[in-house]
């Protein structure tokens, strides 16, 4: 086993998928040459060829639906859409396309593929390249939604969504990407879409985030605990198909629970899973469901980027007031 | 423009087929519109949804259908059903689709026509991928994607266009240009003169033919599919034919355009031309042409009544139909008696 | 004043607008010559000629594109968009420009333009017509989103998307557009963006809709009057910018809430709705906030319309739920 | 492709320009060299975030805007500080929007250059819609959209294209075909030989010119101003360049270029060309080159510290930057003290 962070699993896991299965192939604005801009799939054309790998031009709903039909013929490809604010113009093939030849044709022909989407702020990118509007994805029935927080999970959820038979949209947090490295096995294993993932155990209170903010969210669990709140921290890794019994049983333990999430609050996803719980646990709730959220505006630009993403202290707030009520 | 039959019947040129290859054509062309005539006859009763007539345009679809092999891949629209059914897509399946049933989108194994695509523009790029792939695969077969003229002015015909050339894939253009977008003209729709030069933006043949002549299409297509079968990259036809009928059951043509403009084209009608050649060539008897029109009737009469009989779709099958394993969320939302 | 069904007054809205407005100019495929697939738009190149009224290539990236160059330069620009299946492609230019130039420029260029979309099913059409993904619109920052589903509120939230100085998604019930009739004043009159309609006023239980679904929810609240219980009807009619207090004033004195949407239920707006109610009312909801929704499928066709489309029968049972609780 | 001014200095051909005009357009060239050095500079200095360097393309970029009025619309990217500044956009925001600051996207009153498009294809459209409205308005004015070579494969630049053609609005696409998007060699982006002739697929002019010679920019980009004003529709140019430095101070060309070729074009440095010029001329001197050094050296600090003088960005502002008037929620979210 290696260390690896984020940005080396998927690489990993992009490499054991092409050596593992010929119907793989990738396609993407400078993933060949330069191995992506964050240099996600390095080496891998040098590795596989041409033939495999493909450089694309600039053009988000060709390459989606190029992919697309490639899938329909049999294939495994796997595409990269270069930043999620660069995602949009793909926006209609995936909804109109992608998620629905299914059910268009009754099951006779799938598209079994996998849309790689860096998204997230944090690093003072430029305008559009720290978009997380995950929701608009989730909300799309048809697809299936997939948010690795871990190194460990990003090969095992990415290989098991290549494996899918359905389309899988892959949310990889830009923030992440290089923050910390864990063991991860170089062999090919796959971790099961859907299932919430249970980081930490605990019973006072319920903390579920995904993605990027998973490090606020168990920075704050751990600030807890050392006071002696124990704190359940839960991964959602997977946005849809939502795995609302896994959620359920966490919070009717701890009948508190704070969501966070960096996209804005309104229509965020935060929404369905606070709705999800007060739905089926209300009588469990000790506490109103909190969301600590990016606000309703537009993600800013490097100099106001701390008045932005969800802090530490703005969790552990939320925390409190849950555990005061 | 390439015309090999002119509209009064006159061979102007080598014809590509046998006369008993026109003959099939032919016959498949009445077979075609007796399935137009049924379409919307049913949308009258209310047996169908809205319905998109293709009479005028059965020489563009049945002459590119035909220049395919059978496992050759096709990606057209709502208004492709004659070029669907031609390349082995079933006339119940197309019946089926229109009275609202998903089933009707599924043809059988080893078809490989995709249902008809409803939005404009987004299928064309599939048809690359589609052949993308086959070119990986070196199978030799190819993709053709039909589109109309409106389609041309989508983004998505520029990045299909482009992937096609870049990444030279055994495809096929074939726009049908009937002259209207709805209601908006081929000429306000792009100044560029003809649709086949715009093939040129991307180093790709473009070339235009009589849409309503079938053996001009057939062989234009035929070139093409060669073109892309021998590793010859793709190309795009512009087939140059008229919309009889109105968009759809649910448009009024006179809002837009002029009766005496049809006309003109109904005396180009594809089927009156090749009738006129058998005749000239004492290839014609009113029988066969009987003989065609009962053996049509019959056939879509059997299409109509099995796509009828298909039992009442379900509840659970929509929801079954949504992933290959149906999820969470979709099981408990099925439990959810009404409520 | 005239009887007008919806259909009549979004005609009448656009008219008083072009007549009122040398800056009003509409774009969109087929609105010109046949007055637009519903007919919306009838007459009104007639009445101001194609210097006011644009039949336009079949391009919907390029009409909000152009249109939001239009208003930058000062023009009120409202485009129409054929049906919200094939809004998607414009997703783009509403998302990363529209929604964004007055940030961007700190306020030194604008785009005041609307975008009217017919939305929903409920008449047998064909695939994409039947959309209904409101919560894809309502999650960008930016933007408004109103949804009338009465002709008079249609004419007057229409014109006051039209004076608002920000862009405007006005989202139109396909379901509803000569549904029912009722008086709508010939003169030139807005409806505020932004408060919830309190459509019936009640006591017992509060039901929240908007656009055709309100069809349902009223005959919902009929039927339960009779039986002698009290129902506060509320028309959400904005989605964004969300009037919370709005909704909280009207639970709180319920105790109980029901949301009826036809979106598919996972990330829908009726989330984001329940996720407001217990946040903020936690103490006084005597029942959870159920949704009555769509299923997460893709809307169905014609033959299968009734499986997928919320009943009064749904409605009503989920009321009753909350009222037994 | 149109050349004057050959690298070596020669001119080939009769200028459009004075001397001393000639003289105005080094000088900014010069100035805008020096603000593309500076801006390196400070993102290694962690002053700004990513910066995309222009150098090599001044002479597009400052020849391009030299042929346009004080309020015609400028609708460029995020590599057109060049172009953007000499239509009016002080250099002061160009580097307020580089620290992260978006206070840096609001250039003055009277000033119609929009901040700079950071996604690739969507703003071409714009300048169409700022003409049109500008045609209704009969003001005279047009609008200019500058963009890569790279964004003409987006379907966007399809839809700009085809809208600006059958509108007929005032609109210049300029395209700065300077070899790359990002990794991707233009070559490999399209088969059409030239982005220019890409225009004949809309019924539109394309003309290519050297990217390098502000002299042949200048004369080109003002025929298709003087087209545009008089009612004569769009026009598309390439303006055939090269990026000599990085795609942005993020990227690493040694992955997908030589440095041979790189080398190459510095020979035919835009600034270069026009020195050799006055030297043939006999109108160079030292001194006045290294006035022009200091005076741009000045005004470019200058423009720094008024940039980075700019107090802290506040959380009120970005909540009240959102709408005309602040919203009910955001108000809200805007009172939440942390948490
Ligand atoms: C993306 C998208 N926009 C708009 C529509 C509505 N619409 C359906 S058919 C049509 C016109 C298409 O014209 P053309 O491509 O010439 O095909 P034809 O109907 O003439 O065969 C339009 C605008 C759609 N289906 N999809
Ligand atoms: C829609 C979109 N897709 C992808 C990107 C990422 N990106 C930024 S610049 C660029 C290359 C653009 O090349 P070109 O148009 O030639 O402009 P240049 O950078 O060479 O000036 C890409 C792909 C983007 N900004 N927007
Ligand atoms: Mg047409
Ligand atoms: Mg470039």
């Amino acid at each position: 086993m290696a260390e690896m962070n984020l940005a080396q699993a998927v690489n990993d896991g992009l490499d054991a998928a092409l050596g593992a299965d010929d119907r793989v192939v990738l396609l993407g604005e400078d993933i060949g040459r330069t191995g992506g801009v964050f240099r996600i799939t390095d080496g891998l054309l040098e590795k596989y060829g041409p033939r495999r790998v493909y450089d694309t031009p600039v053009a988000e709903s060709g390459i989606v639906g190029a992919a697309f039909g490639m899938a329909i013929a049999g294939m495994r490809p796997v595409v990269e859409m270069q930043f999620m604010g660069f995602s949009y113009p793909a926006y209609d093939q995936v909804i109109n396309h992608v998620a629905r030849i299914r059910n268009r044709s009754n099951g006779r022909f799938t598209a079994p593929m996998v849309i790689r989407i860096p998204f997230g702020g944090g690093i003072g990118a430029a305008e559009h390249h720290s978009e997380s509007l995950e929701a608009i994805y989730a909300h799309i029935p048809g697809i299936k939604v997939v948010v690795p927080s871990t190194p460990y999970d990003a090969k095992g959820l990415l290989l098991a969504a290549i494996e899918d038979p359905d389309p899988v949209v892959f949310l990889e947090p830009i923030r992440s990407y290089r923050a910390v490295k864990e063991e991860v096995p170089g062999i090919y294993y796959t971790v099961d879409i859907g299932p919430v993932r249970v980081e930490r155990a605990g019973t006072d209170l319920t903390l579920i985030s995904w993605g990027a903010m998973m490090k606020e969210t168990r920075s704050t669990a751990g600030a807890l605990e050392a006071e002696g709140i124990s704190v359940e921290v839960i991964d959602l890794h997977t946005l849809s198909p939502l795995d609302s019994n896994g959620i359920l049983r966490s919070v009717n333990k701890t009948g508190r629970a704070v969501v966070i999430h960096e996209a804005p609050r309104t229509g965020g996803f935060g929404g369905e899973i606070a709705a999800v719980i007060q739905e089926r646990a209300l009588y469990s709730l000790q506490a109103p469901v909190l969301r600590v959220t990016g606000p309703d505006t537009i993600f800013p630009l490097k100099r106001s980027e701390s008045h932005y993403l969800p802090s530490v202290e703005q969790i552990t707030a939320a925390a409190r007031k849950t555990l005061e009520s | 423009m390439r015309t090999l039959i002119s509209p009064d019947g006159t061979v102007t040129d080598r014809l590509p087929l046998t006369l008993d290859q026109m003959k099939d054509l032919y016959a498949d062309m009445v077979e075609a519109r007796a399935y137009d005539r049924k379409s919307i006859a049913m949308q009258k009763q209310g047996r169908l949804a809205t319905y998109a007539s293709f009479e005028g345009q059965e020489a563009a679809q049945i002459g590119a259908a035909a220049a395919l092999e059978r496992d050759d891949w096709v990606a057209g629209t709502y208004r492709d059903a004659a070029l669907m059914w031609r390349a082995g897509y079933p006339w119940s399946n197309l019946v089926a689709g229109r009275t609202g049933d998903e089933r009707g989108g599924q043809p059988p194994e080893g078809v490989n026509v995709l249902p008809p695509s409803i939005t404009v523009g987004g299928h064309m790029v599939h048809a690359v991928g589609l052949a993308w792939a086959e070119m990986l695969s070196e199978s030799g077969r190819v993709a053709l994607t039909s589109f109309g003229d409106g389609a041309t002015s989508e983004g998505d015909f520029h990045e299909a266009m482009n992937f096609a050339a870049v990444y030279q894939t055994p495809t096929v253009f074939l726009c049908q240009n009937n002259g209207f977008a709805i209601s908006y003209p081929r000429a306000e729709q792009t100044r560029s003169e003809t649709i086949a030069g715009k093939a040129a933006a991307y180093g790709m043949p473009g070339v235009d033919v009589d849409g309503n002549d079938v053996a001009a299409v057939f062989l234009t297509v035929s070139e093409a599919v060669e073109r892309a079968r021998s590793g010859g990259g793709p190309t795009l036809i512009e087939a140059v034919t008229y919309r009889i009928g109105p968009h759809t059951t649910a448009d009024d043509p006179g809002r837009y355009r002029t009766e005496d403009t049809t006309e003109e084209w109904r005396r180009r009608d594809p089927l009156i031309r090749i009738r006129r050649l058998f005749e000239e060539a004492g290839e014609w008897s009113d029988g066969w042409g009987e003989e065609l029109e009962t053996r049509s009737a019959e056939r879509i009469e059997a299409a109509v009544a099995e796509a009828e009989s298909l039992p009442q779709p379900t509840r659970s099958e929509m929801f079954h139909r949504m992933y290959a394993e149906i999820t969470a969320p979709l099981l408990e939302q099925l439990g959810e008696s009404d409520g």
